[in-house]
């Protein structure tokens, strides 16, 4: 599906708040709307939850992009997760620049749980984005710890 | 006498002394400063010479004012604490009397961020009042800051800034009041503007006395044009334009601002006369010159007086 | 862990649909591979109750420790799996499950591709289960006593509600007297009752319990502690005192104001506000003048407030009945959404009132010769202006939050939204919680709801308060976050982040300290350490890190 | 507490360029509350540096380790083993602790990670501020509790200078004039005669221009 001819599928963390974009991946499912399946979920309690150490870590680990998704702003689901989740992107994506890394290859989304639709718009466009884009420049599991 | 400078014999005989001011060279050109000083000779009694303004790489005033002395002007050298230290402000200070100066203004400086070295590094090892008791103590007392005699006493008549448009308004009195008790013998404002405000501020002066213990000299500037009078409202520290002098300066007919604000300084000037506890003017002509025969000539103060 | 892990893999085809899409027996040898797992079941309906029972027996009888389900999304049987498993005596919290069907099966149309995502995602799970650690359950007994900020109408029936319901409750009141903002009001029309009426009653209510005491002239001077405990500083009268309460209903209402700047003129004689309206028609003394015509003004001040309509209809009517006065309506955008608006419009209709409709452009108003003109371009009327004059005219006001709004926020860490009014925690679903556990918002503090609405609302607050307190304890996961206190440097950050004030410096380890009670599971905290002394139960480093690992293997 | 920042990370790798095996050190004490050098920051820029180093093609080592505070000899020695397998030590302490670890382990390269910028407190979360200069010399008696020293741009002792206006300084408008603070201050505790009186020239000799500073507790010592 986002295959490209040189057998490009990019691997694509994504972050999902347990209160938003999971139930909206969900719906997805149940309506059996189909997205790359080089898209991973990685569920999280509240967008507030993930780290910027740990969007590093997944860039350190192969991903071609992280996807951050967070409830609506002024509608988080614990008030100020979605706030602080997208300051801590902001951050990342000025220490991606300073390593070299495209700042496409990072993203916040907020959207609601029952945003199907918005849900599959963000994931295959991340994904077009970073096909476009081409692999991560980072050789996964050439880490050197 | 204190120093028996030209300008404290001027002002110690009551008469309304002008002052003016010369920026030295970016370089070390001696005959920029030869240019200016031919618009000042007979017109002032003394000219300030900035030291390292805005902090700006400039000639040292010490020794541009030594080239004036030899013209047969009188110059006030300006020392900011800004770049020496109190071994190098004393040695300055013996160095400039030495070579004639006998007037000096004592202020902290414009900091090192606005000029052409914000990298810098500053020194502020002293402050204005603190050079001014430095000065005072190395004249009557004889002595440095450390308590060594001094062999040839520098006899300095002692100058000092005061901004009566600065905050907080209330305090700037009680700041004068500190920099006389600290031993200033004579003060220059900054340019003024808001004559009102100047005013007020001369009332409090007046109500603690300050006027009978210290000279004070008050500052004008001609502004050229709407674009600078603009610029010293809003980006100079400490400087009060109100709407109406730019206004004033707007309205006049194309191509006759400069005049307009000539006449501004003129008329500023004799409403400045008027008030009490002036005892002249500081006239600062900045990179204009050649306007302060006019100026002086308008208000009326010609000639300048000659002591003995 | 000192016990050797036996895990046990659960999965499930959803009534044999998903084998279309998803390869069972290929998974199966696969996850065969894995040492550790004693038992792979391959279940139709996992969360039938038949799959449930059979599964938990297996669990117990195999002696399995930690579990994998791969199955459907979480959101819908996580809790009931979790179950299962206490039944069996395992932890509940030992389990690990990947969502093979909303995240595979029914998203990647390539049966192999569904089916290798499926195997990579039961492999981190496993991964996962390794890490799991038990959390222990445990009941903290909370105070079952209530304390409640505001005594107008909403705080009054929170009160008497939770007074029924066998709360012991104390009330505050900022000012002498209860009542609030109905003290005000002349008529609750339709309602039969007038506010007075009413007030008296309810007041005499209150007073007859014994189970409530009413505090005014009173204020919260410091509130500590969480819910089931808080330990609140009032100050009433001239005496101060400490109490214990396990919950707090904020219900101090809202304040009005007229917005002179959107106006752009002064009030005067003849142009006053609803509330003073309110008053002349609550006097009984003869007005000085009987004002013929009245004109209302809405939707200037504040374009949402249902405040301001509801008394131009109930108090456009109360003029006409008194003095038989001709009544015009000026509005932007009528607003009849609280309980039987529409029906008194029609009646505001039907009794003569006229309405205008302004557009962007505001009615222009000025005085002459005592009267007040109102001029504007009516919407359906086309161009050619309306002039009328009036003898009152009557502006709308802005509905602001009540006066010392800041002060409580902060007293009370509670959140406001963008109009500075209590946040609740979900506008829809749950209006009358707060950001923190065990404080509730009700009635007009929290959005501008007119009287029936406040009533309602008080009741609500007194009903979610009821349910949280009325077993006198509380089952609360324990270390559902793990504070490392040889780590942690009071560096203050996960305190002043927690969106629920859940964290405390505990004074003995000289650490941050969470209280179970009161921890909603966010993990924010976790995300902000900067000494990384905190981790989330079930989302610590080493979990997300399993999680992560899927990238370095291509899919 | 000491404040410090981050180098960019450009800076960083050419400080560690040439070195294959890297250890980042963090400290658990004040830079660790201002978000610059506390575990997840080392763990962070371990990652960065990793990632910056993959790209590159580079071939470099990055290991991590947090103690409790880099200025204290007996905390540093926990990473002995962990700095004996490096070629090079990246701390992400303040400059006191850059040089502590320099100093037990001699044959190593030390490398600051930071710019140690001043000793302040936290205004609010994510925001610090300047209020001590160390002078040796304190004053605040004299001034309100306000610094003039740490506080005004040109340090001057007997303020405002003319260049404050509406509580601002001259040189940057964010920047609060110290003496208005003090002024107000003075006012509001009524003590505003303090300010009548000339603060005389400072004996500077206690500050670091006395030269490099040294103290002893005689009955402290073992």
């Amino acid at each position: 599906m986002t295959e490209n001819k040189n057998g490009f599928s990019p691997k694509i963390a994504a972050f999902c708040c347990f209160h938003s974009a999971y139930q909206a991946a969900d719906m997805a499912g149940a309506t059996r709307h189909a997205y790359a399946d080089g898209i991973y979920i990685i569920r999280v309690p509240c967008a507030g939850k993930v780290e910027g150490l740990h969007i590093l870590q997944a860039f350190e680990k192969g991903a071609d992009g992280v996807l951050v998704l967070a409830c609506p702003e002024e509608s988080c689901h614990f008030i100020s997760g979605n706030i602080r989740a997208k300051k801590r992107v902001n951050h990342i994506l000025q220490v991606l620049e300073e390593i070299g890394l495209e700042p496409e290859r990072l993203k916040i989304f907020n959207l609601a749980s029952n945003q199907a639709l918005r849900f599959l718009q963000v994931v295959n466009g991340m994904a077009q984005r970073i096909k476009d884009l081409g692999p991560s420049p980072i050789k996964a599991g050439n880490s050197g710890r | 006498m204190k120093s028996g400078s030209k300008l404290e014999k001027i002002l110690e005989s009551g008469q309304f002394a002008i002052t003016g001011e010369c920026g030295p060279p970016q370089g070390a050109d001696r005959s920029v400063i030869e240019r200016k000083a031919q618009h000042l000779k007979g017109n002032v009694d003394a000219v300030n010479v900035t030291d390292n303004q805005t902090s700006i790489v400039r000639m040292s005033s010490i020794a541009t004012c030594a080239i004036l002395q030899q013209m047969g002007l009188e110059g006030t050298m300006q020392m900011v604490t800004r770049d020496r230290n109190r071994i190098a402000i004393q040695s300055d200070i013996f160095g400039a009397y030495a070579l004639g100066i006998r007037n000096i203004l004592c202020l902290s400086g414009d900091h090192q961020s606005f000029g052409n070295h914000p990298t810098s590094k500053n020194v502020f090892d002293l402050d204005s009042i603190q050079l001014i008791q430095t000065v005072k103590q190395m004249r009557d007392d004889g002595k440095v800051l450390g308590g060594d005699e001094i062999k040839g006493v520098p006899k300095m008549f002692i100058g000092a800034a005061a901004n009566p448009f600065a905050d907080p308004f209330e305090f700037r009195v009680v700041r004068l009041a500190k920099k006389v008790a600290a031993g200033a013998d004579f003060i220059q404002t900054q340019c003024i503007y808001n004559l009102e405000k100047f005013e007020r501020w001369m009332e409090m002066v007046r109500d603690r006395g300050l006027h009978e213990k210290v000279y004070i000299l008050a500052g004008v500037t001609p502004l050229k044009s709407v674009g600078m009078a603009k610029y010293m409202k809003e980006k100079v520290a400490g400087m009060d334009v109100p709407d109406e002098v730019i206004d004033r300066l707007r309205g006049a007919p194309k191509g006759k601002a400069a005049e307009e604000g000539i006449s501004i300084c003129v008329e500023a000037i004799q409403r400045l006369r008027q008030i009490k506890g002036v005892h002249g003017i500081h006239l600062m002509a900045i990179e204009w010159e050649e306007m302060v025969p006019v100026i002086v000539q308008k208000a009326g103060l010609l000639p300048r007086p000659t002591p003995q | 862990m000192a016990e050797d892990i036996k895990l046990g893999v659960y999965l499930c085809d959803c009534g044999g649909t998903l084998s279309k899409e998803i390869d069972f027996p290929e998974i199966q040898s696969r996850l065969e591979k894995i040492p550790d797992i004693k038992h792979i079941g391959l279940a139709h309906s996992l969360c039938s109750t038949g799959d449930l029972e059979r599964t938990g027996s297996e669990i117990g009888e195999k002696g399995i420790n930690r579990v994998v389900i791969g199955a459907c999304s979480p959101r819908l049987y996580e809790a009931r799996f979790m179950g299962a498993m206490e039944k069996s005596g395992l932890n509940p919290h030992l389990l690990s499950l990947a969502n093979i069907r909303e995240q595979c099966a029914w998203v990647h149309p390539h049966r192999s591709k569904a089916t290798q995502k499926a195997v990579k995602q039961l492999e981190m799970a496993v991964k996962n289960a390794r890490f799991l650690e038990p959390i222990e359950g445990e009941a903290v007994s909370v105070n079952r006593d209530v304390l409640i900020i505001g005594g107008g109408i909403s705080g009054m029936e929170a009160a008497l509600a939770l007074s029924e319901l066998d709360h012991k409750v104390t009330l505050l009141e900022r000012e002498k007297v209860l009542g609030g903002r109905l003290r005000d009001l002349h008529s609750l029309y339709p309602l039969e009752v007038t506010p007075e009426a009413l007030l008296t009653k309810k007041i005499e209510v209150l007073n007859k319990r014994a189970n409530i005491e009413v505090m005014t002239q009173a204020e919260l001077l410091k509130v500590e502690g969480q819910l089931g405990n808080f330990k609140v500083q009032i100050r009433a009268g001239h005496s101060q005192i400490t109490r214990s309460f396990g919950a707090l209903v904020v219900a101090t209402g809202c304040d009005t104001r007229f917005a002179k700047e959107k106006y752009g003129l002064e009030l005067s004689d003849e142009i006053i506000t609803p509330l003073q309206l309110e008053r002349m028609l609550k006097s009984s003394e003869d007005w000085p003048k009987i004002p013929q015509k009245i004109g209302f003004l809405l939707d200037i001040s504040d374009e949402f407030s249902r405040i301001s309509t509801i008394s131009a209809f109930r108090n456009g009517l109360a003029a006409k009945r008194r003095f038989g006065s001709e009544v015009y309506i000026f509005c932007k955008n009528l607003k009849l959404d609280t309980h039987g608006m529409e029906r008194i419009y029609r009646e505001v209709r039907n009794r003569g009132v006229i309405f205008f409709k302004f557009g962007e452009k505001k009615p222009e108003i000025s005085r002459a010769n005592g009267q007040i003109n109102v001029q504007l371009e009516d919407l359906y009327l086309g161009k050619e202006r309306v002039n009328l004059s009036f003898d009152l005219l009557v502006v709308d006001e802005q509905v602001i939050p009540q006066k010392g709004f800041e002060n409580l926020a902060s007293l009370l860490h509670i959140a406001l939204d963008p109009r500075s009014f209590y946040q609740p925690a979900n506008v829809h679903l749950y209006p009358v919680a707060s950001n923190r556990k065990g404080i509730f918002l009700a009635g007009s503090c929290r959005a501008d709801l007119d009287f029936p609405d406040t009533v309602a609302d008080g009741r609500a607050a007194a009903e979610a308060v009821h349910q949280l307190l009325f077993p006198g304890e509380i089952w609360v996961d324990v270390r559902k976050v793990m504070v490392d206190a040889d780590k942690c440097v009071l560096c203050l950050t996960c305190i002043r982040s927690c969106p629920h004030r859940a964290i405390e410096v505990d004074p003995v380890k000289k650490a941050a300290k969470v209280v179970d009670v009161a921890c909603q599971g966010c993990g924010i905290c976790a995300g902000e350490c900067p000494a990384k002394a905190i981790q989330l139960n079930g989302f610590t480093d080493q979990e997300i890190g399993v999680q992560l690992e899927f990238l370095k293997e291509a899919v | 507490m000491i404040v410090g920042e981050r180098k960019s990370l450009e800076e960083i790798r050419k400080m560690i360029n040439g070195y294959k095996k890297v250890l980042v050190a963090g400290c658990g004490t004040c830079v660790t509350v201002c978000f610059a050098g506390g575990e997840k920051e080392v763990a962070t820029i371990a990652s960065a540096l990793r990632l910056a180093a993959q790209k590159g093609g580079d071939a470099v080592e990055i290991s991590e380790a947090t103690i409790q505070r880099q200025c204290d000899i007996e905390f540093i020695q926990e990473l002995k083993e962990k700095v004996e397998q490096a070629d090079a030590v990246l701390s992400m302490g303040c400059g006191a602790g850059v040089q502590t670890i320099a100093e037990t382990f001699g044959g190593k390269p030390v490398l600051p990670a930071l710019n140690t910028r001043f000793i302040g407190r936290t205004e609010e979360q994510g925001i610090w501020s300047e209020r001590c200069a160390a002078c040796g010399d304190c004053i605040l008696h004299l001034t309100g509790g306000i610094c003039p020293i740490a506080r005004c741009s040109k340090s001057i002792l007997n303020g405002p200078c003319g260049g404050s206006k509406d509580g601002k300084c001259e040189i940057k408008s964010e920047v609060d004039c110290a003496w208005q603070l003090i002024y107000d201050r003075l006012k509001s505790l009524g003590q505003l005669d303090l300010l009548e009186k000339i603060i005389p020239v400072k004996d500077w000799s206690a500050s670091r221009d006395g030269g490099p500073r040294k103290q002893v507790r005689e009955d402290m010592k073992l």
